[in-house]
């Protein structure tokens, strides 16, 4: 019993003083580590950019591939391995202009026939690479010449460059392609780092690659990604200066890190879309009326704060960055008086509804429990049913066995990629409207900006109206990293990290 | 002589080690090929040292644990025809007696239930059980009054009293004594073998008595067996076995009386 | 055994079970004695230090009182300790029987199913079948229970086998008892003290095996106020909530502690008595 | 003599053979089990794999891929034809062989395992021996009231008090990685901890068990020195027991290690398995569940053995 006590007040001293550290923490050793230590949130499934649609996959690729075409800073698409191109009148025929000299980390020049094989590879139908539909369009990629590649289209698509330009269309060295060689466990490419070792479960290194095209790119000699699935190590090992850069920052830590005079916060919104989907197929939510009372009930604000850190809120399925995105979020404010006269002219909610939570994503469960409550008051019933991310993609997202869920869209760098859910009503809330398919159509058709605005922003009207889904907000996206960091950009449609110019000051 | 009541024929018992992945089975012999029969109201004596197969056939004739091959008759009934009635007809005939008193009464159970325990068994109502028992108890020389205590308040003796009433309850005609004093002190053993020989005249049983004390066998026997290693090799009335034993071993057994060295073991 | 350890033992049991006898009492008694409703969120409150405010023991996450949902974490606790015993208990003494009375064949047979069960770390096995039956307490419980379940069969396969040797339970037979009446009469009273010290053991094993599943997030689903769901929340806060962490596995350690005590003293005088 | 060793020695073989046979029926009980239960979880690894961006033809021509859309006996057929040849697959996630997955994260586990059992024993012994010699004093409480407390204290609450206070507060250990020894030392001391409450308990049971028996009473009677005849020979066979139960302690550890491989962000097999289940990767499952349950039933056969050995007495049954 003595030892118990003894015990219990060691644990509380030892906890009740905790909040006192980590001001000071233990600083890295030399100014100028040669090594950049970067968080990563979970080890990646594989290093096969063809083979996965996992985030983290291409978090890691990025700094290993490059892709023809590019993001810039501000979402914009811009030259890479690709130094031009050019489209047909008819927008048949992509024509791309290769950059020379550019080596591969083996050896092996960059050539045409390397595009050629590797949207081979990609669009393989024995390989079912998960991204070979977007390629659905493409009926044939050719090499011109040595330097020059053709993009053949059996309809003029204007999202093509949109996915020339994410991950999965990093470039691999035809030769290697040809040998079968293993890109899942050592990935070969063109991009600013050289993979050296991964170390499952524990850590990726990876080292610069001295003859990168960029000039003077990039600026660290060696980058550790370590795999470390706890917010509370990620943010220590940030205070402490064991790790340079983290992606992962819970509610309650902001403030600590903005405290602390050698962390920085580099605050940004997502590109997600927070929502609690509503399945329209079942009764009562198949009712407008309901589904609007289920928007009124939610308090937005609080939810983005409390559960997802803080955010923006939204009135429609975009998120609240995006250049295309129309500010419908006055249409349902929170009043709970409202939703519940809403029911009542509806008839009422009068069974329990299934509220269906992804496990894993913390965020979401925590936003989960507060829905239940907001519910709650405004008189409707949700019993919470936790399932893991593998019954929910099958279960939840492929067979609609929900009432309510809650999940966040990612990003796409092109709003055809999120509205196409909607082309039928084949998706998991069961909700379509007839214009929709007609106006995607003429999205894609249209290349340019201000007339596929007018087309999406309908679209963003469509739903705003029939609410197929509680739209929330699109959350803040935190890295925090050493105050001594500079140069660090996130390509925030693709959730993916620039490293090319991060250096230490 | 009076007509038989126990018939044993053959009856031999084999134990098999074998567990479900063991290539050979190795077996073991405990008893082999043993014959005798017992005439009703008499009593046969069955000696032999420890390990040699006693308390395996007693376990055997009593059908706890049935022998692998050979035939037990008792007053007309065999239980290995596995006749539902046949088999609770020979459990109320044939009862037995072991030779631990601390470890025949269910140390959970007052020992008016576990004399009651038969009588429960045959569906007797509670009020006549309740007087059975008394009576029964009466009649072993423990008071009634005490029927609802527990076995741990007895000494020795008075358990091996209980149990011998609680084999008696079911009114059987034969009754297997698997060295029902040896674990007793010496003035003890006395006063429950002058009680077993009393019970046998006024209910006229039949016993099979078991023990290696031979001054015991030879005072209550009328007829005598030796056991040796599983078999039978020496069986005759008492007063010719003890006067002329025919076997070497048999010589050597009553010459070596009465140091015949016996641990208290429960298994042979 | 001295005087002195006899008072030694005795305290110790009696406090023991005056906790557990809280415990109980508490569980049941919890919408009375619970100072708030423990799914009440109030956000304005949120990670209110104990002492503060009303809140004795602090506030969660979502304002919530942390005393109410310890309070009613007993009853989440209590319940998978005991429903997880009782059917680790019937399965085991349905098998445990079956193995010890019947013949080898059975034996060895269902002793190879146990030992199948045992010859893979708990945990691991508690969360693959709450993957396949999902994730919450019934789940939990049930997984545990069958988990277990080798456990109780194992002691009274091994006791079957000792007693049904015994003279008394062989006159028995020989008495023509039949079989339940032996199990119930003969048997199982007197494997009863073994059984008892094994049950308190494996309620703290079901405790910590619940609370190790709800801190993976497998376990009890929100909002229901469990211990280890408390703590797994409760990671999250460390630096700035300590007292989440602190309260809920002081609560686990000390009811597994007074089980285990508990069981252990039970053994103790059981074998002493006989 | 000779004789006497030959049958002994083929009593060794028998014991082992039995024990591989035994082994062989557990592990294919255990699998058959696996095998179907993984398949009737809801979630479908070709979904998990694609996304949730994927279209169905995407995920259909996936399954076809992973064999997922041929019929459940002919996977079953196919999956028990490659086990039995020692092919396990390989992993729907990462493409790589299943068993260098397996055995890449190993060793990992297994030193952990290893280190905290040695750790425990190290630990336990001594208190159960001194609880167990001084019995009933205050010696003897406070080693049982190390064991409660052992077994009390959930490992992952221990796991994060540890990590608070050494690595973040003292700053004397790292708080992530696995790559040298001063990473080892906290996850080690909390596996080690629980087990040796457990053992302390196994150790002082034994003890005094063996010091009732009746040659230590002799020896006493005879006046030998007291602590010869304790240490010397009521220990040494106090402590067979412990061998035995050795091989389910070492199984008891891998399953511990899966949390504090969680809490320490080690790269072990327990978060390997863990992740696996999660993402309905089968043949990783699959195979890792072969896997454990043969690690498992070959330290419990070793630890027979080592007993048989040390114990002659047994040999003969």
């Amino acid at each position: 019993m003595k030892t118990t006590l003894s015990l219990a007040l060691a644990v509380c001293t030892l906890v009740a003083a905790a909040p006192a550290f980590g001001a000071g923490g233990r600083e890295a050793a030399s100014a100028q580590p040669a090594t950049l230590q970067f968080a990563l949130s979970g080890n990646p499934n594989t290093l096969d950019p063809h083979a996965t649609a996992g985030t983290l996959t291409f978090q890691v690729l990025r700094s290993v591939y490059d892709t023809l075409v590019e993001p810039d800073e501000s979402g914009r698409i811009v030259p890479a391995l690709a130094e031009s191109w050019g489209v047909s009148a008819d927008g048949l025929h992509w024509t791309f202009h290769l950059r020379s000299g550019v080596q591969f980390h083996n050896g092996d020049e960059f050539t045409s026939k390397d595009v050629v094989a590797t949207f081979a590879r990609l669009r393989d139908p024995g390989r079912a690479s998960t991204h070979a539909a977007e390629f659905a369009a493409v009926t044939a990629v050719e090499a011109l010449d040595r330097y020059t590649v053709q993009f053949s289209l059996e309809r003029p698509h204007a999202p093509l460059l949109s996915a020339l330009a994410s991950g999965w269309s990093a470039i691999l060295p035809q030769r290697l392609i040809a040998n079968g060689h293993d890109f899942g466990g050592s990935p070969v490419g063109t991009g600013p780092f050289v993979f050296e070792q991964w170390m499952r479960d524990n850590r990726i290194t990876l080292s610069r690659n001295e003859r990168y095209w960029i000039e003077g790119q990039p600026a660290v000699a060696r980058v550790n990604f370590n795999i470390i699935t706890e917010v509370a190590v990620q943010v220590q090992g940030l205070l402490t200066g064991d790790l340079h850069i983290i992606d992962m920052v819970g509610p309650t830590d902001i403030a600590r890190i903005e405290r602390n005079p050698a962390t920085r916060l580099d605050t940004g919104l997502s590109s997600l879309v927070m929502v609690m989907a509503i399945n329209t197929r079942r009764p009562p939510l198949s009712d407008v009326r309901i589904r609007r009372a289920l928007n009124h009930a939610v308090d937005k604000q609080t939810i983005l704060d409390v559960a997802y850190a803080g955010g923006r809120p939204i009135g429609t399925f975009m998120d609240a960055g995006d250049p295309f995105a129309l500010d419908l979020a006055h249409l349902h404010p929170h009043d709970p008086e409202r939703a519940r006269a809403l029911i009542r002219e509806a008839g009422g909610v009068n069974r329990v509804l299934d509220l269906v939570l992804p496990q894993n994503f913390e965020p979401h469960v925590r936003a989960g429990e507060m829905y239940q409550q907001m519910l709650a008051q405004a008189g409707i019933e949700a019993q919470i049913r936790l399932v893991d991310w593998s019954t929910w993609l099958s279960d939840v997202y492929g067979a609609a066995n929900f009432d309510l869920t809650v999940i966040g869209h990612t990003g796409k760098l092109d709003p055809d990629g999120r509205f196409s859910l909607f082309e039928t009503d084949r998706n998991y809330v069961g909700w379509s409207h007839p214009e929709i398919p007609r106006l995607l159509q003429a999205a894609r058709l249209e290349s340019e900006f201000a007339g596929r605005r007018e087309y999406f922003a309908e679209i963003q009207r469509l739903l705003a109206e029939e609410v197929p889904f509680v739209f929330v907000g699109t959350n803040y996206r935190f890295i925090a990293m050493r105050e001594t960091i500079h140069g660090f950009h996130m390509d925030g449609k693709l959730d993916t990290y620039d490293l090319r110019r991060v250096r230490f000051r | 002589m009076t007509a038989e009541l126990v018939r044993v024929d053959n009856v031999s018992k084999v134990y098999y080690q074998a567990g479900l992945l063991r290539q050979r089975a190795r077996s073991m012999v405990a008893v082999r090929n043993v014959s005798f029969s017992i005439a009703a109201n008499t009593v046969l004596g069955l000696v032999g040292e420890s390990g040699c197969g006693k308390s395996t056939l007693a376990r055997a004739v009593a059908w706890l644990d049935p022998p692998t091959s050979g035939r037990v008759v008792v007053s007309g009934i065999d239980p290995g025809l596995r006749e539902r009635s046949q088999m609770a007809l020979f459990r109320r005939t044939v009862q037995i007696v072991f030779q631990d008193p601390y470890s025949s009464l269910n140390p959970r159970q007052c020992i008016g239930e576990s004399v009651a325990e038969g009588l429960r068994n045959q569906g007797v109502p509670r009020d006549r059980r309740r007087r059975e028992v008394a009576r029964l108890l009466d009649m072993v020389g423990i008071s009634p009054n005490r029927a609802s205590e527990r076995p741990h308040r007895f000494s020795g003796g008075q358990r091996q009293r209980i149990v011998i009433a609680r084999a008696l309850a079911v009114q059987p005609r034969f009754l297997i004594l698997d060295e029902p004093v040896s674990s007793l002190d010496v003035s003890i053993q006395a006063q429950i073998v002058n009680l077993l020989v009393d019970l046998k005249r006024e209910l006229s049983l039949t016993y099979l008595f078991i023990s290696h004390d031979l001054n015991l066998i030879a005072y209550l026997s009328d007829e005598i067996a030796v056991m040796r290693d599983g078999t039978i090799i020496e069986q005759a009335p008492a007063e010719q076995l003890i006067a002329a034993p025919v076997h070497q071993y048999t010589r050597a057994l009553f010459a070596d009386a009465p140091v015949l060295p016996e641990p208290r073991s429960r298994s042979s | 055994m001295t005087r002195r350890t006899e008072i030694f033992v005795r305290f110790f049991l009696v406090v023991s079970v005056v906790y557990l006898g809280a415990l109980v009492v508490v569980a049941i008694a919890a919408p009375h004695i619970a100072p708030a409703d423990p799914r009440m969120q109030n956000i304005p409150a949120r990670f209110t230090p104990p002492g503060t405010d009303g809140f004795l023991l602090g506030s969660d996450e979502f304002g919530r009182d942390v005393l109410s949902r310890l309070l009613f974490g007993a009853r989440s606790a209590l319940l998978v300790g005991g429903v997880a015993v009782a059917l680790a208990l019937g399965i085991g003494m349905v098998v445990g029987l079956t193995a010890g009375l019947a013949g080898k064949v059975v034996d060895s047979a269902l002793m190879l199913i146990m030992d199948a069960v045992l010859s893979f770390p708990t945990v691991l096995l508690a969360i693959t079948v709450v993957s396949v039956f999902g994730y919450g307490l019934p789940q939990v419980m049930t997984a545990i229970g069958v988990i277990f379940s080798p456990l109780f069969a194992r002691i009274i396969r091994t006791e079957t086998l000792t007693l049904k040797q015994e003279p008394f339970v062989l006159s028995a037979r020989a008495l023509g008892t039949p079989l339940w009446r032996i199990i119930t009469v003969h048997l199982v009273p007197n494997m009863l003290p073994k059984i008892v010290a094994q049950c308190t053991v494996t309620v703290a094993l079901a405790l910590v095996v619940e609370a190790s599943l709800s801190f993976l997030g497998v376990g009890a689903q929100p909002p229901t106020p469990s211990w280890g769901l408390m703590l797994r929340n409760a990671r999250n806060y460390l630096f700035d909530a300590p007292w989440l962490a602190l309260y809920p596995g002081l609560a686990i350690g000390l009811t597994v502690f007074c089980c285990n005590l508990l069981g252990d003293l039970l053994g103790e005088l059981l074998q002493r008595d006989q | 003599m000779r004789g006497d060793e030959r049958t002994s020695h083929r009593a060794v073989i028998g014991l082992i053979l039995r024990r591989l046979g035994r082994l062989v029926l557990t592990v294919m009980l255990i699998s058959t089990v696996v095998f179907l239960t993984v398949r009737v979880i809801p979630g479908d690894p070709a979904r998990t794999i694609a996304g949730m961006d994927a279209g169905e033809p995407a995920v259909e021509s996936l399954r076809i891929r992973l064999g997922l859309d041929r019929p459940l006996w002919r996977q079953y057929l196919g999956w028990l034809w490659d086990t039995l040849r020692f092919d396990f697959g390989t992993s729907f996630f990462s493409q790589e062989p299943v068993l260098r997955l397996i055995l890449d994260r190993f060793p990992l586990t297994a030193l952990l395992a290893v280190a905290s059992f040695l750790l425990s024993l190290l630990v336990a012994i001594p208190i159960g021996v001194i609880a167990a010699v001084k019995r009933w004093t205050v010696w003897d409480g406070l080693g049982l009231m190390f064991a409660q407390v052992g077994m009390a204290i959930p490992s992952f609450w221990l796991a994060i008090l540890l990590l608070m206070l050494f690595s973040v507060r003292l700053g004397l250990l790292p708080l992530f990685g696995a790559d040298s020894v001063a990473h080892w030392i906290l996850p080690v001391v909390t596996l080690a901890t629980e087990r040796a409450a457990v053992l302390v308990r196994f150790v002082r049971a034994s003890m005094v068990e063996e010091l009732e028996k009746e040659y230590v009473l002799a020896a006493d009677a005879r006046g030998l020195p007291h602590l010869r005849v304790r240490f010397s020979h009521a220990l040494r066979n106090a402590l067979m027991p412990v061998v035995t139960i050795a091989g389910i302690q070492f199984g008891y550890l891998l399953g511990g290690a899966v949390i504090v491989e969680q809490v320490f962000s080690l790269p072990g097999l327990g978060r390997l398995f863990l992740s696996a289940i999660v993402a309905r990767d089968f043949p990783l499952i699959q195979g890792g569940v072969v896997f454990i349950a043969v690690v498992f039933s070959l330290s419990n056969c070793a630890a027979d053995l080592v007993s048989a050995a040390v114990n002659p007495r047994l040999r003969v049954g």
